[in-house]
C-alpha cells in the first residue's frame, strides 16, 4: 500500500537532493537523476500485478485538511506507466541535450518537481488533492517553459501561466459547487450523487472540465500550446506534449466517466470539440515551417482524436468499454511517438541550433540511425499498419461505426468521413516534415555532424521505436488488461476484437492516400515557392485571425483599462474633492478687487497730471462702476492701475476692524435685537 | 489571583516602554536586548493565558455601567493575542537589524513596544468602551511610528493617517452613542446582547451598525477610507510590515468581528438586513485593491493595495453571517497576517541590502538573494490560494461560507481577485528569478556578481520561519480550524 | 462643630476680601507671596472640608447675619455650589503657586501686590456669585468680579492690554446694565429679591405677566451671555486672554467666564423654574448659540496664528459646549454643563499655564515658532499634550466623558441630529491641537538646531502644572462619582 | 398703546437707555462713550426707582418726624439703587483711568485713529 506514497515522495525528495548534488558536481547529479527515474519506473512496474485484478487505495489522514487519498486503478496505472517511462527516457536524453544550456541545476530541480506533481495528479482520488497537484504541476512546468529566459519564452510563459491559473480558479469554482451539492470530496462518492442532480450538474461538470480542457489544449483554449512547446527546451516540451497533455485528458475522462457516468450531452460536446481540434490542428500544422511548431499543432490534432474517443465512451454508454480502452491505448501510443519525434527535433536543434525547415532541409539524409527512428515515429503517428498508431486508430474507427449502428444517426456517418480526412491531414504534414528533413539532398550536410549524435541521445529513441513496433505487432499485450479494466467498472463484455482485419487496413490505406494527395497538391504547389536557390516554404497562417491576439487580448485590455480608470477614481476621490475645494478657496481668496478709484489719481506721477487736467471735471462721475470701466479704456496712458488688493487681505483687515470696540458694541446691539426677535417669533 | 496574571500581558509592555524612555536605566546598546526580553516574556504570558480555559475577567475601573475598563479572555481574544505576540517577536528580530542604519531608534522601540500593549488591550477588552479607548490609543501610538523618518512626506502621510483614523473613530463613537442609548449595555456577550429581535427601533440599530462598520472600516481599509494605507508605506519596513499588514488593520477587522457577533449578533443583523448596504463597499474594496495593485511599480505600494484587497476578503467573510464564513474570515485574518508580513520582510530586506524599491530594478536579483526570493514566491503562491499553502485553506472556507449564504457572486469575486493577486505577485518573482539582463548594481559594483546579497541572519531568520509556518499551516490546518471552532461556538 | 462648618462659604469670602486689602501693605515681595499662598491654602482646605460635609449631609440655606429670608441675604449651598467653590479655590491656588515663579517676568516689581489683591477680590466675588441666593447680591458680586477681572488684565500695562481691558469693561458693563434691567422687571413682578420668594410669586401670578417674564429672561440670557462668552458675544475674550499675563489669562478663562453661567443656571431654574422655562423658547436660543459656539469657535481657533489666541478661541468653543448642555433642557444636560465647567476649568488652566511657560521661556508668540519645542521643553509639552488630548476627547479623560454624556443627553431630549454637531466639533478640536503637538515632537526640519532640554524650567516650578494635570485625569477617571454628586444637588 | 401709556415710566427708561446706547455706539471719542454709558446706567436706575413709586406718597426721607408707615413710597428699590449708583461710579472711574492710560500710550482717544495706528 505504501508503495504509492513512496512513488509520490521519491521524485519530490529526489528534486531537492539532486539540486544539492548539482551544486557540487554535474556528472554525479545526472547519474543520480537517471538512477532515480529508473527506480521509479521499476516501482511502477512492480505495481502492475496488484493493479491487474483490482484497484488499490491508500489514505494519509489530515494532510492538507482533507487527508491525502491515493487510488490507482488500471486507467491511472496506464497513465503512471507512460509518465514513469517518459520521465526515465527524457532524463537520459536531457543529460546529453542540455550540455550547451545554462542553469541546468534549476532545470532538473523543476523537472523532478513536475514529475512528482504529475504522479500526484494521476494517483489522487480526493478532488482537492487532484486540484493541488494539478496547480502545482502548472507552476513547476512554468519554470520549465521559460527556461531559456529570452523574450519569446517569457511571452509564452506569461500566457501559459495566466491560462493555467485562470483554469485552476474556474475549476476551484466548480469544486466549490460540487462540494456544496454533494457534501463529499471523494470522486467516487461524488459520482454517486452528481448524476441525479438536475441541470446544475452540467454547470459543475463544465466548470471542472474547463481547467482540464486548458491543459488538454481543447479548441478555444489552445492558444498557449504552440508558443509554450516551441519556447520550452526540447525534453520538457516532449514531456509537456507527451504527459502533461494526458493529465488534461485524464481529468476529462475522470469527470465524464467517474463523476458524471457517461452523460450524453457532455459526451457529444466533447466529440464535436474533438473534431474541431483535429481539423484546426491539422491545417495549422501543415502551414508551419518550424518543425517544433508542426509537432505541437500535431499533438493538438491528436488530442482531437482522443477527445472524440472520450466522447464516444459517453455516447456508447454501456457498450463504451471498447471506446474507453481504445482511448487509453491511443493516449499511450501518442505519448510514445510524440516523445520520439520531439527527441528527433531535439537532436537537430542541438546540432544546428535552427528549427525552420528551409534552413535544415536535407540534414538527415545521411544520418541512418536518426532517419530510421524518426521514420518509425512518423509511421506510428500516421497509423501505418504494423505500428501502434494503426491499432488505436482502427479501434477508434470501430467505435465510431458501432456508435453509428447504435444510434442510426447520420451524424456519425459524416464524422467517420471527417475522421478519415483528419487521418489524411496527419499524414500530409508528417510527409512535409519527413521529406523536407530526410529525403532532400543537401550537400553541405553530407557526412558532417555524424559524431555529434551521441549514443545517450539515441538509446531512448531506440527504446521508444521498439515499443511502437511491439504494440503495433502484439496489440493484445496492452489491450487485454485495458479491456478487463473496462469490464471491471461496469461496461458490457467486449467480444474478441480483430484489429488486422481487411477493411481496417483498407481504411488506413485510404487515409494514407488522402494524405499523400494533400501533400502533392496543396503543400508542394501552394506552400512551396521555387526560387533560384531551390524551394522555400512560406507560412500563410501568420496573417490569419488568431483567437488570442485578436480576440482575448483586446477584450481583456479594454476591460482592464475601464475598470482601473473607475477604481483610480474611487481610490483618490477623497483627495480629489479635497484638492478641488482647497484650490477653489485659494482662487477665490486671491481674486483681485480694485479698491476705490479716486485714490488712484492722487498717486498719479506729476508728469502725467497735466494731461489729466481735462478729466478732473468728470471725477465725481467716476463713482459708479460703469463710468470706471469707460474711463479705463479711455486712459490708454500707463496710468497707475487701481490699487488692487487681494480679497484675502481685505478679509483679514475687515476681521481686525470688526473686532474693534465700536463694532463689537454694534454687534452687541444686533444680538440683543436678534434674541428678542427669535424669542417672540418662535415663542 | 488568576485575574492579576491575566492583566500581566497588558502591563509588561507598558512597563517596558516606560523603562526604555529614560537613558539612565537602559543604555543605548541594551535597548534591543531589553525589547527582545520584554517581548518574549509577554509571549509566555499570552501563552499561559491560552491554556487556562476558565473565563477570566476583571473590571479594572468600573465607575458607572458605561465608563468601565473591563477585560475578559475568550477564544477570540486568544486567537488575536497569540497572533499579535508571535508576529511581534519576529518583527522585533527583523527590526533590530533593519533599524541599524536608521536614526532615533530609541523612540522607535518605545512606541514599538507600546503599540503591542495597546493591541493586546484591544484583544483583551471585554466591552465596547474599552475596545474604543484602546482603538483611539492605537492611532496615537502608531502615529510616531508612521512619521518616524521625519521627512516632509512622512509628516504629510502621518497627518492623513491621523485625519482618517480620527474620522473613523468619531463614526464609531456616533454608532456607540446610539447603541448605548438603545441597549444601555456594551459588554461583549456571545450571540449578541439583543435577546429578542422585535421591541427595538429597527433603523436606529441599522444606522448604528453602519456607522460602526464604516468607523472600524477606516482602520480595516474599507474602500472610501482606504487611501491612508498606501501613503503610510513611507514608514520604515518593520513598521509598515507589522502595523499596516498586521496590527493596525487587523485590530480594525477584529473589532468588526467583535461588534458583529458579540454585540449585535448574527440573528439581529440578519433581521435588520443591513448587509445589503455594506456589501457594495466590501466588493469594491476586494476588486479595486487587487486591480490597482497591478498598477503600482513601487513594491511596498503594491503590497499595500494587496492588503486592502485581502482585508476585503475578511470583511466579506464577516458579512456572510454563517459559521463557515466566520471561520474563513478569522483563518484568513491569521493567514494573511503571516503571508503579508513575510512579503513585507522580503521587500524590506531587498531595499535594505540594495536600496531598490521598484520592480523594474530587481531583475535578476533572485540569483543574488535566493532565500529571500524563494520565501517571497512561496508567500505569493500562498496568497493567491494555491492549495498546498495556507492561503488556500482560508479561501476554501470563505468559498464554502459564501455557498452557505447561497451567493455565487461572492465566489466569483473571490476568484477574480485571486487571479489579479497572481497578476501582481508572480511578475515580481518572475522578474527576480527569470529575467536575466545584467542587474545594474551600481551600489555593489565592486562586489562580484557571484557573492550573495542575502541580509544578515537576523532578518533572514524571521522570513524563513514565517515561510515554514505558511507551509505548515497549509498542510496541517486542522489544528487551527478546531481551535477556531471555539470562536464559532461563541458566535453562533 | 456641626453647624460651624456652615460658616465656611461666608468665611472664605470674608477671609479673601480682608487679605485682599492687607496684601498691598506688605513691602517685600516674598512676604506677599507667602501670605497669599497661605491664605489660598487655608481657604481651599476649608472648602474641601465643606464639600466633604455636604457630601454626607446635603445642601442647606444660610442666612447671612441671621436676618431671615425676605430681607436678609441668604446663601444657598448645595452640592453644585460647594463643588464649584472648591474648584475655583483649587484652580486659583494652583495658578498663584505657578505665578510665584514667573510673575515678575511679566509684571513690574511693584505691581505684584496689586495683582494678588485683585486676584483675591476676583475670587471672593466669584464665590459670592456661586453661593448667593439673592439676585441683587449676585449682581453686585458680578460687578465686583468684572472690575477685578479688568484689573488683572491691565496689571501689565501694555498697549494691547489697555485696549482689551477697555473693550471688556464696556461690554461687561453693557451686560450688567441688562442684568440690572432684568432684575428690575423681575422685582416689578414679584416684589422680592430672594430667588425662592420670586419663584413662588412668579408661579402664582405668572399668567398676566407672560411677556414681562419673557423679556426679563432674554435680558438675563444676553447679559450673562456676554460675561460667559456666549458665541456671538465673545469678541472681548481673545484680545483679553492673549494680551493678559498667562496666570491671569488662566484665571480669566478657567474661572471668570464660569461664574456668570452658574448664576444664569440658578436664575433659570431657581427663579423661573422648569415649568415656566419649558413654556418659552429661550433654551432653544441658548442651544442655538451653543452650537454656533462649538463650530465657529473651533474654526476661528484653527485660523489663529498666535498660540494664546488659539487657546482663547478654544475656550469659546468649550463654552459653546456648556451652553449646548444648558440648552438641551433635561436633567442630564444640566449636570453635564456643571461637569464640563469643572473639566474645562482644570484642563484650560493647565493649557494656558503650559502655553505661558512656552512663551516665557522662548519669547516667541506664534504657533509656527513653536515647531520642535518638544525637544526643548518635553515635560511641559507633555502636559500640554495631555490636556489637549482631553479637549480632543480621548477616552478616560474628562473631555470624552462630557462629550459622551452630552450625546446621551441629546438623545434623551430626542434631538438625534445634534450628535453630528458634537462629532464634528470634537473633530475640529483635534484639527487645531494636533499640529502643535506633532510639530512639537516630530519632524526632521522641526527639530533641527534644537538642543534637548535646553529651555526646561526647574521641576519645582512645574509642580503646579503636574498636579493640575493629575487632577484633570482624576476628574476624568472618577467622573462617575462627580456626576452622581452633582446630580444630587442639581436644581431640576 | 394703553399699556405704554399707563407705565410711561418704563417706556421713558427704555427710551433713555436707547439714547445712551446710541451715544456709546456712534461717538468715536472715548469720553463721549463713557458719558453714553452713564446715561444708560441712569436710565436703569430711573426704571428701578420708578417701580417703587406709589402715587401720592412721599420719598422716605425723615424731615420732621416719622409719618405713618403707609405714607412713604416703597424704599427698597431706592435703597438698592444706591448700590447701583456706587457700582456705576466705580466703573466710570475705572474707565476714565484707562482712558488716561490709553492717551499716554496712543496719544489720542479717538478710537478710529487708534484703529489705524493699531494696524500693526
Amino acid at each position: 500500500m505504501n508503495t504509492l506514497v513512496y512513488i509520490l515522495i521519491l521524485p519530490l525528495l529526489g528534486a531537492f537532493i539532486g539540486y544539492y548534488i548539482g551544486t557540487k558536481n554535474e556528472m554525479k547529479r545526472d547519474l543520480f537523476n537517471i538512477v532515480l527515474t529508473a527506480i521509479e519506473l521499476l516501482l511502477v512496474i512492480t505495481l502492475f500485478p496488484a493493479i491487474n485484478d483490482q484497484a488499490i487505495e491508500y489514505m494519509v489522514p489530515n494532510v492538507m485538511g482533507t487527508g491525502l487519498h491515493l487510488k490507482v486503478d488500471m486507467l491511472r496505472y496506464a497513465m503512471l506507466f507512460i509518465s514513469a517511462l517518459a520521465w526515465f527516457l527524457t532524463t537520459m536524453y536531457s543529460t546529453q541535450y542540455l550540455i550547451k544550456k545554462k542553469n541546468r541545476n534549476r532545470y532538473y530541480f523543476f523537472f523532478m518537481l513536475t514529475y512528482a506533481m504529475t504522479i500526484g495528479v494521476f494517483m489522487s482520488e480526493n478532488i482537492i488533492n487532484l486540484f493541488t497537484f494539478f496547480e502545482g504541476m502548472s507552476l513547476t512546468s512554468y519554470a520549465l517553459v521559460i527556461h531559456d529566459e529570452d523574450k519569446y519564452s517569457h511571452e509564452a510563459g506569461k500566457s501559459y501561466l495566466a491560462m493555467a491559473i485562470a483554469g485552476g480558479l474556474v475549476m476551484l469554482f466548480g469544486i466549490f459547487l460540487a462540494f456544496d451539492y454533494t457534501g463529499t470530496l471523494d470522486i467516487e462518492e461524488m459520482g454517486k450523487i452528481l448524476p441525479n442532480l438536475g441541470d446544475i450538474k452540467y454547470v459543475i461538470a463544465l466548470l471542472i472540465m474547463f481547467g482540464f480542457m486548458i491543459k488538454a489544449s481543447v479548441f478555444p483554449l489552445h492558444t498557449w500550446l504552440p508558443k509554450a512547446y516551441t519556447a520550452a527546451p526540447t525534453p520538457s516540451s516532449a514531456l509537456l506534449s507527451g504527459i502533461l497533455l494526458k493529465t488534461g485528458l485524464f481529468g476529462i475522462i475522470i469527470v465524464l466517466v467517474e463523476m458524471m457516468n457517461y452523460d450524453m450531452p457532455i459526451a457529444v460536446l466533447l466529440y464535436c470539440l474533438g473534431l474541431v481540434n483535429i481539423f484546426l490542428g491539422g491545417i495549422l500544422a501543415m502551414m508551419q515551417r518550424n518543425i517544433k511548431r508542426i509537432i505541437a499543432y500535431s499533438s493538438m490534432s491528436q488530442t482531437g482524436f482522443m477527445l472524440m474517443g472520450i466522447g464516444l465512451v459517453g455516447i456508447l454508454g454501456k457498450e463504451g468499454g471498447l471506446a474507453l480502452s481504445a482511448t487509453i491505448l491511443y493516449m499511450i501510443n501518442h505519448a510514445f511517438f510524440k516523445i520520439l519525434l520531439f527527441m528527433g527535433t531535439g537532436i537537430i536543434y542541438m546540432i544546428l541550433g535552427e528549427l525552420s525547415i528551409n534552413k535544415i532541409s536535407g540534414f538527415g539524409h545521411k544520418k541512418q540511425k536518426l532517419k530510421a527512428f524518426f521514420l518509425i515515429g512518423v509511421l506510428g503517428l500516421c497509423a501505418f499498419p504494423g505500428f501502434n498508431g494503426f491499432v488505436s486508430k482502427t479501434l477508434l474507427h470501430e467505435a465510431i461505426l458501432e456508435a453509428y449502428h447504435l444510434t442510426h444517426h447520420h451524424f456519425f456517418k459524416i464524422t467517420e468521413y471527417f475522421f478519415i480526412i483528419g487521418g489524411g491531414l496527419t499524414v500530409a504534414y508528417m510527409l512535409k516534415l519527413f521529406v523536407a528533413i530526410f529525403m532532400e539532398k543537401n550537400s553541405d550536410f553530407y557526412g558532417k555532424y555524424n559524431e555529434l549524435v551521441h549514443k545517450r541521445a539515441l538509446i531512448p529513441m531506440g527504446i521508444l521505436a521498439g515499443l511502437i513496433v511491439f504494440i503495433g505487432v502484439f496489440p493484445n499485450a496492452i489491450l487485454t488488461p485495458l479491456i478487463r479494466y473496462a469490464e471491471g467498472i461496469g461496461f458490457d463484455a467486449i467480444s474478441h476484437v480483430v484489429i488486422y482485419s481487411s477493411e481496417s487496413v483498407i481504411y488506413s490505406m485510404m487515409s494514407l492516400l488522402i494524405g499523400v494527395l494533400i501533400y502533392q497538391l496543396f503543400i508542394q504547389r501552394k506552400l512551396y515557392v521555387k526560387n533560384k536557390t531551390g524551394g522555400a516554404y512560406f507560412n500563410p497562417s501568420l496573417g490569419w485571425f488568431s483567437i488570442e491576439t485578436d480576440l482575448f487580448e483586446p477584450v481583456l485590455k479594454m476591460l482592464y483599462k475601464v475598470f482601473s480608470f473607475l477604481f483610480t477614481l474611487i481610490d483618490n476621490w477623497l483627495l480629489f474633492t479635497a484638492k478641488i475645494l482647497a484650490d477653489g478657496i485659494k482662487s477665490i481668496s486671491n481674486v483681485d478687487i480694485v479698491t476705490s478709484i479716486d485714490r488712484e489719481f492722487k498717486s498719479v506721477p506729476l508728469g502725467a497730471s497735466m494731461m489729466l487736467k481735462g478729466l478732473k471735471s468728470k471725477k465725481d462721475a467716476l463713482k459708479n462702476i460703469e463710468a470706471k470701466v469707460k474711463i479705463n479704456e479711455a486712459l490708454e496712458l500707463d496710468l497707475v492701475q487701481g490699487q488692487t488688493s487681494k480679497l484675502k487681505e481685505l478679509i483679514v483687515k475687515g476681521h481686525s476692524k470688526m473686532t474693534s470696540i465700536s463694532n463689537s458694541i454694534f454687534l452687541f446691539g444686533i444680538v440683543v435685537v436678534f434674541c428678542f426677535l427669535f424669542v417672540y417669533v418662535m415663542g | 489571583m488568576g485575574q492579576i496574571i491575566m492583566l500581566l500581558p497588558l502591563g509588561v509592555p507598558i512597563l517596558g516602554t516606560l523603562l526604555i524612555t529614560n537613558k539612565k536605566i537602559i543604555k543605548d546598546e541594551y535597548v534591543t536586548k531589553f525589547v527582545a526580553g520584554v517581548l518574549i516574556v509577554n509571549f509566555l504570558l499570552v501563552l499561559n493565558a491560552l491554556f487556562g480555559n476558565q473565563m477570566l475577567q476583571i473590571h479594572v475601573l468600573k465607575v458607572n455601567d458605561f465608563l468601565d475598563i473591563y477585560f475578559k479572555i475568550d477564544q477570540m481574544t486568544r486567537v488575536f493575542s497569540l497572533l499579535a505576540s508571535v508576529l511581534w517577536i519576529l518583527t522585533a528580530f527583523y527590526a533590530f537589524e533593519y533599524m541599524k542604519h536608521e536614526q532615533r531608534t530609541r523612540q522607535f522601540y518605545t512606541f514599538f513596544t507600546m503599540t503591542l500593549a495597546v493591541i493586546l488591550g484591544v484583544a483583551y477588552s471585554g466591552n465596547l468602551f474599552t475596545l474604543y479607548a484602546y482603538y483611539e490609543l492605537l492611532t496615537l501610538c502608531t502615529l510616531p511610528l508612521v512619521i518616524h523618518t521625519g521627512t516632509e512626506e512622512a509628516l504629510a502621510s502621518g497627518k492623513k493617517y491621523m485625519i482618517y483614523s480620527f474620522a473613523g473613530a468619531s463614526l464609531v463613537i456616533l454608532g456607540m452613542m446610539i447603541l448605548y442609548s438603545i441597549t444601555g449595555t456594551m459588554t461583549f456577550t456571545p450571540r449578541g446582547i439583543f435577546n429578542d429581535i422585535e421591541g427595538y427601533d429597527q433603523n436606529l440599530i441599522r444606522f448604528s451598525y453602519i456607522a460602526m462598520f464604516l468607523g472600524f472600516g477606516v482602520k480595516a481599509a474599507l474602500v472610501p477610507f482606504h487611501s491612508w494605507l498606501p501613503n503610510a508605506m513611507v514608514a520604515p519596513t518593520p513598521v509598515s510590515a507589522l502595523l499596516h499588514a498586521v496590527a493596525v488593520v487587523k485590530s480594525g477587522v477584529f473589532s468588526l468581528i467583535r461588534i458583529t457577533y458579540f454585540i449585535f449578533g448574527a440573528s439581529m443583523i440578519k433581521a435588520v438586513d443591513v448587509t445589503k448596504y455594506l456589501i457594495p463597499f466590501v466588493v469594491i474594496t476586494v476588486v479595486m485593491g487587487s486591480l490597482l495593485a497591478l498598477h503600482q511599480d513601487h513594491l511596498k505600494k503594491r503590497l499595500a493595495y494587496s492588503t486592502i484587497s485581502q482585508l476585503g476578503y475578511i470583511l466579506l467573510g464577516i458579512l456572510m453571517l454563517n459559521p463557515n464564513g466566520l471561520i474563513g474570515a478569522i483563518l484568513h485574518m491569521i493567514n494573511h497576517a503571516v503571508i503579508k508580513i513575510t512579503l513585507f520582510f522580503a521587500v524590506g530586506s531587498i531595499s535594505h541590502m540594495t536600496h531598490k524599491k521598484y520592480i523594474h530594478q530587481i531583475s535578476g536579483l533572485g540569483k543574488k538573494m535566493p532565500i529571500t526570493f524563494i520565501c517571497f514566491t512561496i508567500a505569493a503562491v500562498s496568497l493567491v490560494g494555491i492549495p498546498p499553502t495556507n492561503g488556500f485553506v482560508s479561501k476554501w472556507f470563505l468559498g464554502v461560507g459564501a455557498l452557505n449564504a447561497n451567493n455565487l457572486f461572492y465566489i466569483f469575486i473571490l476568484l477574480l481577485s485571486a487571479f489579479f493577486t497572481a497578476g501582481y505577485l508572480f511578475p515580481v518573482s518572475v522578474t527576480a528569478f527569470f529575467v536575466n539582463e545584467k542587474p545594474n548594481l551600481e551600489v555593489q559594483e565592486e562586489a562580484t556578481l557571484s557573492d550573495s546579497l542575502e541580509p544578515s541572519p537576523f532578518m533572514l531568520f524571521p522570513i524563513v520561519i514565517l515561510t515554514v509556518i505558511i507551509i505548515g499551516l497549509g498542510i496541517f490546518p486542522n489544528a487551527v480550524i478546531n481551535f477556531l471552532g471555539g470562536v464559532v461556538a461563541d458566535a453562533f | 462643630m456641626q453647624n460651624s462648618i456652615k460658616l465656611v462659604p461666608l468665611a472664605s469670602i470674608m477671609v479673601l476680601m480682608l487679605s485682599a486689602f492687607i496684601l498691598p501693605l506688605l513691602k517685600k515681595k516674598s512676604h506677599v507671596y507667602r501670605l497669599a499662598l497661605g491664605m489660598m491654602v487655608f481657604v481651599t482646605v476649608l472648602n474641601l472640608m465643606h464639600v466633604i460635609y455636604i457630601a454626607f449631609n446635603g445642601g442647606y440655606l444660610f442666612d447671612v447675619g441671621h436676618f431671615p429670608a425676605p430681607f436678609g441675604i441668604v446663601l444657598r449651598i448645595g452640592e453644585v455650589e460647594s463643588a464649584i467653590g472648591l474648584l475655583f479655590c483649587f484652580v486659583n491656588l494652583m495658578v498663584l503657586w505657578y505665578s510665584y515663579f514667573s510673575l515678575e517676568k511679566e509684571i513690574k516689581e511693584n505691581r505684584i501686590g496689586f495683582f494678588h489683591t485683585l486676584d483675591f477680590l476676583l475670587l471672593a466675588s466669584l464665590l459670592g456669585i456661586v453661593f448667593t441666593y439673592d439676585i441683587f447680591n449676585g449682581f453686585v458680586f458680578l460687578e465686583v468680579s468684572t472690575l477685578a477681572a479688568c484689573g488683572i488684565i491691565v496689571v501689565k500695562d501694555k498697549k494691547a492690554n489697555i485696549k482689551a481691558a477697555i473693550k471688556y469693561l464696556i461690554l461687561s458693563s453693557l451686560g450688567s446694565g441688562l442684568v440690572l434691567m432684568g432684575i428690575a422687571f423681575v422685582y416689578s413682578i414679584s416684589g422680592h429679591l430672594s430667588m425662592s420668594f420670586i419663584h413662588e410669586a412668579l408661579v402664582q401670578n405668572a399668567d398676566g405677566k407672560h411677556n414681562l417674564i419673557l423679556i426679563s429672561m432674554i435680558l438675563f440670557t444676553v447679559g450673562l451671555g456676554i460675561k460667559g462668552a456666549m458665541f456671538p458675544l465673545h469678541i472681548w475674550l481673545p484680545d483679553a486672554h492673549s494680551s493678559a499675563p498667562s496666570p491671569s489669562s488662566a484665571i480669566l478663562s478657567a474661572l471668570v467666564i464660569k461664574a456668570p453661567i452658574i448664576f444664569l443656571i440658578k436664575i433659570y431654574y431657581l427663579v423661573y423654574g422648569a415649568q415656566i422655562l419649558a413654556g418659552t423658547v429661550v433654551l432653544d436660543l441658548v442651544l442655538f448659540f451653543g452650537i454656533l459656539g462649538m463650530i465657529f469657535g473651533s474654526l476661528f481657533a484653527r485660523s489663529q496664528k498666535e498660540l494664546k489666541r488659539m487657546i482663547a478661541y478654544s475656550s469659546v468653543a468649550q463654552m459653546g459646549y456648556i451652553f449646548f448642555a444648558i440648552g438641551l433642557g433635561n436633567k442630564l444636560g444640566l449636570i453635564m454643563a456643571v461637569y464640563h465647567i469643572i473639566a474645562h476649568a482644570v484642563t484650560k488652566s493647565c493649557l494656558f499655564l503650559s502655553a505661558g511657560s512656552f512663551i516665557e521661556q522662548t519669547g516667541f508668540k506664534t504657533i509656527d515658532e513653536f515647531k520642535g519645542i518638544g525637544k526643548e521643553m518635553p515635560v511641559t509639552l507633555g502636559i500640554f499634550t495631555l490636556s489637549a488630548l482631553s479637549m480632543i476627547g480621548i477616552p478616560i479623560l474628562p473631555g470624552f466623558i462630557s462629550k459622551w454624556n452630552l450625546a446621551m443627553a441629546s438623545i434623551e431630549s430626542g434631538k438625534i441630529l445634534l450628535l453630528v454637531v458634537l462629532i464634528v466639533s470634537s473633530l475640529l478640536n483635534a484639527v487645531y491641537y494636533f499640529p502643535i503637538i506633532i510639530n512639537g515632537y516630530f519632524g526632521e526640519d522641526n527639530l533641527v538646531g534644537k538642543v534637548f532640554n535646553s529651555k526646561i524650567r526647574p521641576v519645582r516650578t512645574l509642580l503646579p502644572l503636574i498636579i493640575l494635570s493629575v487632577i484633570m485625569v482624576l476628574v476624568g477617571l472618577f467622573s462617575g462619582f462627580i456626576i452622581e454628586f452633582i446630580g444630587r444637588g442639581i436644581y431640576i | 398703546m394703553q399699556i405704554l401709556w399707563n407705565n410711561y415710566m418704563i417706556v421713558g427708561a427704555i427710551f433713555l437707555f436707547g439714547i445712551g446706547f446710541m451715544i456709546l455706539l456712534l461717538h468715536n471719542n472715548l469720553i463721549k462713550k463713557i458719558i453714553g454709558m452713564n446715561i444708560m446706567d441712569t436710565s436703569i436706575f430711573l426704571l428701578f426707582v420708578s417701580l417703587g413709586y406709589i402715587k401720592g406718597k412721599e420719598a422716605p426721607i425723615i424731615i420732621e418726624g416719622i409719618l405713618h408707615e403707609s405714607g412713604y413710597v416703597n424704599p427698597i428699590p431706592t435703597g438698592l439703587m444706591l448700590t447701583g449708583i456706587v457700582v456705576a461710579v466705580s466703573v466710570t472711574a475705572f474707565m476714565l483711568a484707562l482712558t488716561i492710560k490709553l492717551y499716554e500710550k496712543y496719544g489720542t482717544i479717538e478710537l478710529d485713529e487708534i484703529q489705524q495706528l493699531r494696524g500693526d
